[in-house]
C-alpha cells in the first residue's frame, strides 16, 4: 500500500522561484529566506517520495472566471508549465501520476467531495514554486511524479477551513488505500500573511502568521474553526491562501513530528514560510473531530 | 442564512457580483498572458479594448492605467497585474500606487516587516 | 421570502426539441408524447414561476473534457443558447437570476457542496429542451429567469445518487432562505433508460423507468440507495442521468402532490418521460434521510 | 477502497483512463461544433487530423468512419456524435452500426418498445 511519509506548508511566491531562477538566492534581501530552507531541503533529500500530491490555487493562467472549480484534480500523464505573461519559468515539465490521480479522485468523489477533473492542465507558480523550494536542481526532470490538487482561493465563496481540512483527511484515507508500493508526499502551499490590492496593500501581521504556524502542528481543527472573513481580515485577501494548509495537515495523520520550519518577512509582498513535518508511523487516524462542512 | 461577502476595510474581496462586473475587464488582462495578444495590444490599445465590450469607465482606467479603479470596476489582482507586468512594474510598484507611497516607500515598509493594521 | 411552487421532472432528449421547433409535434411519431405534456403545461401555465432552476448535463458543448465540473453553477446575468454542431436552436436567449444564483452557490458552499462558478456558459439542449417542454410558444423571450446547475453524469466518477439528493436537499435549503417574494420551480431532466452506444445500444427498460418514475414520488431515499453500476446496468449508459431527478426531488419538501406524469417510448432512442409534483405548503422539512455522501 | 468502474457487458463506461485515452481524438471531434472548422475539416481531413496529435489508430478510425473502433479508442458519443452530425448521420443510423442491424432495422426495434437485456 502507499505510504504518506511527510507534509510540507510552504509559501508558494513567485519572486521566491524568481530567485532561484536568476541565481540570486545568496544576494542578502535573499539569502535569509534560503538559508531558512536549507535544514528542510537535507532532511527532503534523504526522504525522498514516489509522487507529490501538490495542494495550491491557479492565479489567473489555467483558470478562467468563465469556470472556477471549487476543488480541482489533474489527471493528466503531465502538466506543462505556464507562461504566466512573462514567460515560463524554465524548469522541467510536470510528470502526472494518472493511477494515483484516478484513485484519489474516485475515492473523494465517492465520499461526497465534488471534485472537478482536469484532464489536461498548465501549472503556475503556485505549483512549481513549491516544487523548487523541495527541489533547487531539478536537472532536467523533477525528482517525483506529481497529483495536482487545486482549490479556489481567489473568488468568494472560497470552501471552507473547515471543509478543506475535511478534504485533507479524505485525502489521507485515499492515499493509504491505493494498493502499490509508493511513497507519497503531501505539499499544502500558499501564504503567510498578504495582501496585494486596496489600502491593507502590504499588510503582514506576524502574531497571526506564529499563531497558525504553532497551531497547524496541535490543533488544526481549531484553524479549521475559522471563518473566510477571519482569514482576510487576520492574514490579508490574499493570506486566505492558508486554508490551503489545512488540506495537507488533513491528510497526515494525528501522530506527527515537526523537522523543521522557517519564518521571513519579505519575499515581495508576503510573509513567507516553510514547515515540514513527517508522518509517523502509525498515524492513520484523524487529527480532528471536524465535520466535514 | 449563508454567510455574506466578507466587509473589511481596505480590503477588496472578488466576488460573484464583483467577478460578474469586472468580467469583461478581466478576461482582457488575463489575455495579456498571451505573447500575441500583448502585442496586439501595444499596437492598438482603444481598439483591444473594444473588442472585450468594456464598459466605457473600464476601458478609461484600463487606457489611463488607473489601477484602483480597475479594482473598483471588478478588477481582480491577478487579472490586472498581467497589465502591469506589460508596463513593467512589479506588484511593489502597485502596492505604492494602492497605498500612496512611492515604490520606495512601499518597498521599505516591507522590508520593516510589513505594513500592520488593527 | 422565495417559495419552491413545484417540481418538474423531464427527458431532454435533442429530438423533443426538433420535432417542436420543425413543427411535428402532431405527426403520428410525435404526437403521442406531446399530448402527454398537454395536461401539465396546462397545469403549470396557471402556476408561472419567476425563476426556473434547472438540474441538467452539457453535452460536449460548454464543457471539454480538460476540465469537468462535478457539480457546477451558473451565477451569468444571460445564457446564450449553444450550437452543438448542427446550428443553435432557434428559441429565446436564457435570461439569468444572478442574486438568487450568487444566494444559492453560498449557501451551498458554506454546506459543503464544493460548487464550480459559471460566470458564462453556453446552454445546449440539456437546459433548452425542459425549458419547450414547460412552454412550448415563448415568443420572443423565455416566461422565466433561469438558474443553470450542471452535473457531470459522464464521466465516471459521477457524483453517487445519494450525493444528488444531498444537494437538492440543501438546494430547497437555499432557495427557501432567499429573502425576496419569487416564486421558484426546479427542473431535474435527463433519462429515462437509454444508452447511445455499444451492444446494447438502443436499450429501454420500462420495467425500471416505471419503478422510478413511482419511487422518485414515494420514496426517494431508495433510488438514491442505488450504486451508479446500478443505474448503467439498468438504465443504460446515458440513463444514469437520472440521477439528476434526483437534486430536483430533493428539493420539495416532504408533503408533494404528483400532478401529471406520462411516459413515453421512444424519443429517438429514448424513452421519455414527464413528472409533475406541486410542492404542498408546509413542506419545508427534508424528504429523506439520505446522508451526505 | 472506493469504486471501480462499472462493468456493464456491451457497454462502454466513460472514465478518466478513457478521457485519458481518448482526450485528442475527443478534442477533434468536439471542436466540429465550430463551423468554421468543419469547413478545414472537409476541406483536409488528414491534415486537420494531424494538428490534434491523434495516435494512428485514432487516425486511421476517424479517417475511415470506423465508429466502434473510435469509441474503443476511447471515444465519448457525445463527442464522435459531431463527427457524425457532420457525415448527415443519425444517432439511429449510429445504433445500427453498434449493434450490427441497418438503421431500418434499429428504429423498429426501439419504435417496438426498444430491445431489453436480462
Ligand atoms: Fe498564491
Ligand atoms: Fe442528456
Amino acid at each position: 500500500m502507499a505510504e504518506l511519509i511527510w507534509g510540507l506548508a510552504t509559501s508558494h511566491v513567485p519572486s521566491i522561484g524568481a530567485a532561484m531562477d536568476n541565481g540570486k538566492t545568496e544576494d542578502p534581501y535573499w539569502k535569509p529566506l534560503f538559508d531558512g530552507y536549507a535544514p528542510a531541503r537535507e532532511w527532503m533529500a534523504k526522504h525522498t517520495p514516489d509522487v507529490a500530491i501538490i495542494v495550491y490555487n491557479d492565479h489567473a493562467n489555467a483558470i478562467e472566471l468563465n469556470m472556477t472549480p471549487m476543488f480541482a484534480i489533474g489527471t493528466a500523464d503531465a502538466y506543462k508549465v505556464a507562461d504566466e505573461g512573462w514567460g515560463s519559468r524554465n524548469v522541467p515539465p510536470v510528470a502526472g501520476a494518472p493511477e494515483l490521480s484516478e484513485h484519489i479522485l474516485v475515492s473523494l468523489v465517492d465520499e461526497g467531495f465534488d471534485m472537478t477533473v482536469c484532464q489536461e492542465l498548465e501549472v503556475d507558480h503556485g505549483l512549481t514554486v513549491p516544487l523548487s523550494v523541495y527541489c533547487p536542481d531539478p536537472g532536467d526532470a523533477w525528482p517525483c511524479a506529481v497529483v495536482p490538487i487545486l482549490v479556489n482561493v481567489i473568488q468568494y465563496p472560497q470552501p471552507t477551513a473547515a471543509r478543506c481540512l475535511a478534504l485533507g483527511e479524505a485525502l489521507g484515507r485515499a492515499i493509504r488505500s491505493f494498493p502499490k508500493d509508493l511513497k507519497v508526499a503531501v505539499f499544502g502551499t500558499g501564504g503567510m500573511s498578504h495582501q496585494l490590492a486596496g489600502a491593507r496593500a502590504g499588510l503582514i501581521n506576524e502574531k497571526f502568521d506564529r499563531m497558525f504556524l504553532e497551531t497547524i502542528e496541535t490543533d488544526p481543527a481549531a484553524l479549521a474553526a475559522l471563518s473566510r472573513e477571519d482569514y482576510i481580515r487576520e492574514a490579508g485577501s490574499e493570506g486566505i491562501e492558508l486554508i490551503m494548509w489545512l488540506v495537507m495537515r488533513g491528510a497526515l495523520g494525528p501522530g506527527i513530528r515537526r523537522v523543521h520550519e522557517t519564518y521571513h518577512v519579505p519575499a515581495s509582498n508576503t510573509a513567507a514560510a516553510l514547515a515540514l513535518f513527517e508522518n509517523l508511523p502509525g498515524g492513520a487516524g484523524q487529527p480532528s473531530g471536524a465535520s466535514p462542512r | 442564512m449563508p454567510s455574506s461577502t466578507p466587509e473589511v476595510p481596505g480590503t477588496y474581496v472578488f466576488d460573484v457580483a464583483q467577478s460578474n462586473r469586472g468580467y469583461a475587464l478581466n478576461r482582457l488582462c488575463g489575455s495579456l498572458k498571451d505573447a500575441a495578444n500583448r502585442e496586439r495590444f501595444s499596437a492598438d490599445e482603444a481598439a483591444y479594448c473594444d473588442a472585450y465590450g468594456l464598459s466605457p469607465e473600464q476601458r478609461e482606467a484600463i487606457l489611463q492605467r488607473d489601477w484602483t479603479r480597475m479594482l473598483d470596476l471588478g478588477g481582480s489582482i491577478f487579472y490586472v497585474f498581467k497589465l502591469a507586468v506589460l508596463d513593467k512594474k512589479s506588484m511593489q510598484d502597485l502596492g505604492g500606487i494602492f497605498t500612496g507611497m512611492t515604490t520606495e516607500e512601499f518597498v521599505k515598509a516591507l522590508n520593516a516587516g510589513g505594513r500592520s493594521f488593527g
